[in-house]
């Protein structure tokens, strides 16, 4: 009997599909709408120290193939996250839950992980590659080794017994050795990729950018080659377990993911185009695909791009 | 692609009294059910969620109260402007026989809608309106003209005296309803749910939460307990599935995600 | 009556709609096949000093909504290309020729625009941006910083009177930047953008990229706001005309680079999704837009979303 | 998305003599045209164009003809390995009444889906094959059982001795077939095309030129002349369309686009 569930570094997940973070993230009810729908770990939405509104609208725009957003992190802040956090945790204890998060200064990371940790996430997801809050909080960090460095390390000494991944993006030069920073600081895993650009959509009736933020990040079936690569580049520079993500629709995406060196399989903007019962039709796929190739489990396959 | 964002120009606009305005809009919407919203987009502005209070031959229409900031710079929008649109989202009311259909304040904008529509399929509808004033209801002569609606006031400008759960008993023994489709301020929603549901009616209310999507993944429209997403299973719930919602008549969350501390 | 033609620098085409480098780009006979559909102007394939087979197949794949490339630059050479530059501007005197070229060094670039010039095309366009060659080039000079500032300077002086446009990707850290470099070292345009990535699919069967160069560069549709955003960037760092190219399908599509900061427009993969009539239902969509609007030419709203 | 790359097992192979075989694949076209093209993907080595041979229940036939490096590698691969398949790709012959078919050397594979086709629509059709020698004859049995079909051969090994354009003429008055489809090596195509056309036959030829993207981008298939993409626009040509080609029979572009110096 082939099995989906997979070792995530020390963690246990019942299906390698993990809802990204930003989706239905912000509360312990929604993320249990979602684990309840087959997901074998939730993503909180990015949290950062104090509540933040994000930007005015339009921030969620539908464009070839995907999405360009720019929420600006929203969030109700540590505190209240924590509240959802312990929640969701009573509600749902067999799907893991992993909390993300962001600060506006290399302190301040530390000081939400430190929050967050409060209320014992199963795995803090450190988002250092946002591409649409630049204007206001600059470029992101991950583009900045020295910082990438440190908030690795900080995070990783508030964290405690929970284990960090670092999320990284395609879009400030070579992902792989911002991976090898991450690994040589400490990080336990790497979740790749945040939306890419960020892109930007004109109106030519009125003449400007569509998003109140003017940029956006690009998401959802029209990265997968670009999050392939991304995950590939990844696991070729650094011996960590991966979240790939980035446009996976399908059974088949998910399975190029893995082939390219995932462990576990995010699942963010397809949400919209094909509803919540994708995950199960996601694990469904997965469970045809070992049955078909006579295989125990997922592990088997990781990485198996690589020859 | 009726998610992608389009813009089109504001063909008329109505007047109601101060604050409160419908806007005809040029396209781009096909078709819709009463209940559906589409996100009005005010260039350099904003992004919100308002109901389709008619759509046709002339176009769509939005029925706007002013209440802050967004609302306030639509009213200074003038015919000919551009107005972006995505939607319709949403899932609407169902469209069934023998329904009474109850609107408070701006809330009647989605009723009108839906009274057509039921009109257009020759299903019975009887309409309750509550306002605060006379001068908050939109259309009054077009409601004023129809056979099967009452109007009600709470300080007896327009219509009866009274807010609207005083009517709906002596409605219900009157017409026979046997469903209820309510939109309006959520307190006036819980009220009508107890007494449809003590009525026996199958009850349906047209809720609000924040929203920013529109399209079912930001999550701030999701209502605590069964977490369903208003913008997509939403806003129109049925009473089964209102008894999955936890905050109902409660405070909402805002913006951020965080729940408000007071009533909203 | 409103008119399509544009100035882009000293040049004048009769339509802003360019044939994209790398698109039927190898012969006079295609360039002129795709000249006789209403491109204003078209580009060769990028040409460097000796002949280039390119990668071994597969090099070109469709993915969601665009293609993955990774031809590997196989071009004739710079002595042949002469011939087929010489032979299109005899057979299509009233549409522009712009002659794409690369080096697999500083010198080599220098090199190859001296050879090219000698056949007199309307533009030199300097392709820094490829990226799928760096197994075998390394990274793309637009990387770069000193080597792109002395390849835009060489090719500059070997150019003569031609103009030079340096085309530049979003794939390498922030490309206004780059535009800086490139105008400081005498650059007349800009073009952007290439293709972005690069991307991989791998199959789930033979667990195993499918592209022989195993990564390659996404274009198509899907990378729209990408280079919207791109020409955005680069209208606010230089004071350069732009030839902007990115996914282009429409007029609409056209109009949103155009109103980013384009003064003509490349079209590539649409050729593949819409075929060669695209040309002229661009250009059509074009007239209408300026007729409804009641302007005089394209250049009134040339970087309009700027506000 | 027929464009896609897929990999499908082959289920089937038969070996025609040494360095000359065809491929059954398991799927994944539904229906093409005869005269199209697949590019075939060998996983590791690369990927070229090829003939669809046939097509029907049991799957997609290629019939592959040794000629270097992709093609031997071709030859060594087994039942059960995974081939990838993009396509199909390009405009085939038309259907006709009334048709002389006319293959050279592995030219023959497109004709042998034609022919089967034209069966299939109850169009009568005869078919002329030319081989060197039989041994680079596919499928000879299935060649030699059919009532209509001519097979010449140079050394004399099989069927008439001699080269098609020998036995054309022939076929012509006693069939009286009013159009001419071709495939195989370009000298024999060009013979052909001004035997036809002096016969006053309506002519279509299957050109080959160097291919690499198969989707009209690369430009490399491109004829001399018109700029016609042979992917695209072909790789079947009529009559009309030849007289835009300026390099029919001459040498042809190769991998880097450059016009080659002898003959192909
Ligand atoms: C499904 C739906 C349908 C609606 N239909 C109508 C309608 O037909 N006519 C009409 O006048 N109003 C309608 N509204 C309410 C309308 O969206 C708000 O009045 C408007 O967003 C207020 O924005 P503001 O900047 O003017 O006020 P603010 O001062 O920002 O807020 C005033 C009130 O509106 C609420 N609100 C603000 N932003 C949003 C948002 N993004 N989503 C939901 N609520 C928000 C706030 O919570 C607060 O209660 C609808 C709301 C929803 C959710
Ligand atoms: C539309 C079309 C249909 C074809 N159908 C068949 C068929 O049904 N059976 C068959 O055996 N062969 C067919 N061919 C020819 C086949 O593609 C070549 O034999 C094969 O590509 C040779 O590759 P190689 O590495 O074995 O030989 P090489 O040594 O590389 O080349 C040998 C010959 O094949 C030509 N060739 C090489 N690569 C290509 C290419 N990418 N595109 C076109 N020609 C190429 C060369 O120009 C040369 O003439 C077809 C070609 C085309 C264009
Ligand atoms: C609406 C939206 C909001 C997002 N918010 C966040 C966020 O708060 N934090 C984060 O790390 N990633 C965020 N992302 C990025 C996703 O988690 C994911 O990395 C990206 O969208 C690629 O995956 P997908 O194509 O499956 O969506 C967001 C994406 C979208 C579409
Ligand atoms: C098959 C193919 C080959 C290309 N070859 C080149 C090239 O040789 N030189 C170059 O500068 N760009 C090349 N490009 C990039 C295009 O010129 C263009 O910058 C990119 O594809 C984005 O535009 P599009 O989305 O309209 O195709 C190529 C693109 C494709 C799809
Ligand atoms: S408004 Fe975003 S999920 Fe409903
Ligand atoms: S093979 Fe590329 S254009 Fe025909």
């Amino acid at each position: 009997m082939p099995s989906l569930a997979v070792r995530l570094g020390l963690l246990r997940l019942e299906s390698p599909l993990v809802l990204a973070s930003g989706i239905l993230g912000v509360s312990a009810s929604s993320l249990a709408l979602v684990a309840s729908r087959g997901a074998g770990a939730v993503t909180t939405k990015s949290c950062g120290l104090d509540p933040r509104a994000g930007h005015p609208g339009p921030t969620v725009l539908p464009v070839t193939e995907g999405l360009l957003n720019a929420v600006g992190l929203s969030n109700p802040g540590a505190d209240a996250m924590c509240e959802e956090i312990r929640e969701f945790k009573s509600r749902c204890p067999t799907t893991l839950l992993f909390a993300s998060l962001f600060g506006r200064t290399v302190e301040e990371f530390g000081e939400v992980a430190a929050h967050l940790a409060a209320a014992e996430p199963d795995l803090l997801e450190v988002n250092v590659s946002c591409p649409n809050v630049s204007s206001e909080l600059g470029l992101p960090f991950e583009a900045k080794s020295k910082e990438l460095a440190a908030i690795t390390a900080l995070v990783k000494k508030k964290a405690g017994d929970i284990p960090v991944a670092l999320k990284l993006s395609i879009n400030w030069g070579p992902i792989g050795e911002q991976a090898r920073i991450c690994a040589e600081n400490g990080a336990d895993l790497i979740t790749a990729i945040n939306t890419v650009g960020p892109g930007m959509l004109i109106d030519t009736n009125v003449m400007r950018p569509v998003l109140s933020n003017q940029v956006g990040g690009l998401s959802g079936p029209c990265i997968l080659p670009l999050a392939v690569r991304a995950i590939w580049e990844v696991r070729r520079s650094v011996d960590l377990p991966i979240i790939g993500l980035g446009g996976v629709a399908s059974s088949e995406d998910a399975l190029q993911l893995i082939m390219a060196g995932a462990t576990a399989v995010g699942i963010g903007t397809a949400v919209y185009h094909q509803g919540l019962d994708l995950f199960e039709r996601v694990n469904q796929g997965l469970l045809r695909f070992l049955a078909e190739k006579g295989l125990e489990d997922l592990s088997e396959v990781c990485g198996a791009a690589h020859g | 692609m009726g998610d992608a964002m389009r813009t089109v120009r504001v063909k008329a606009i109505v007047e109601h009294g101060p604050g409160l305005k419908s806007f005809l809009l040029d396209g781009p919407i096909e078709s819709a059910a009463p209940g559906q919203f589409v996100m009005l987009w005010l260039p350099g502005i904003d992004e919100k969620p308002f109901s389709i209070s008619d759509l046709g031959e002339a176009g769509l229409e939005i029925s706007v109260k002013a209440v802050g900031p967004f609302t306030r710079a639509l009213m200074e929008v003038s015919v000919g402007d551009y107005l972006g649109i995505r939607g319709p989202f949403g899932k609407g009311f169902r469209l069934a026989d023998r329904t009474l259909l109850v609107g408070g304040g701006i809330g009647v904008a989605p009723l009108r809608f839906l009274y057509r529509e039921m009109g257009r399929l020759r299903l019975s509808a009887w309409l309750v309106v509550g306002v605060r004033t006379a001068a908050d209801l939109i259309f009054p002569d077009y409601f004023r003209s129809l056979p099967d609606c009452l109007i009600v006031s709470e300080d007896g400008s327009i219509g009866e005296t009274g807010i609207v759960t005083d009517v709906i008993d002596r409605i219900i023994d009157q017409a026979g309803t046997t469903r209820l489709a309510a939109a309006g301020p959520e307190p006036m929603l819980v009220a009508l749910r107890d007494l449809g549901e003590r009525r026996g009616l199958k009850v349906e209310l047209d809720l609000e939460r924040y929203m920013k999507c529109g399209i079912g993944l930001c999550g701030l429209c999701c209502v605590d307990g069964s977490g369903v997403r208003l913008c997509v299973e939403g806003p129109v719930l049925s009473s089964a599935e209102l008894r999955g919602v936890t905050d109902l008549g409660r405070p909402h969350r805002d913006a951020t995600g965080r729940r408000r501390c007071g009533p909203d």
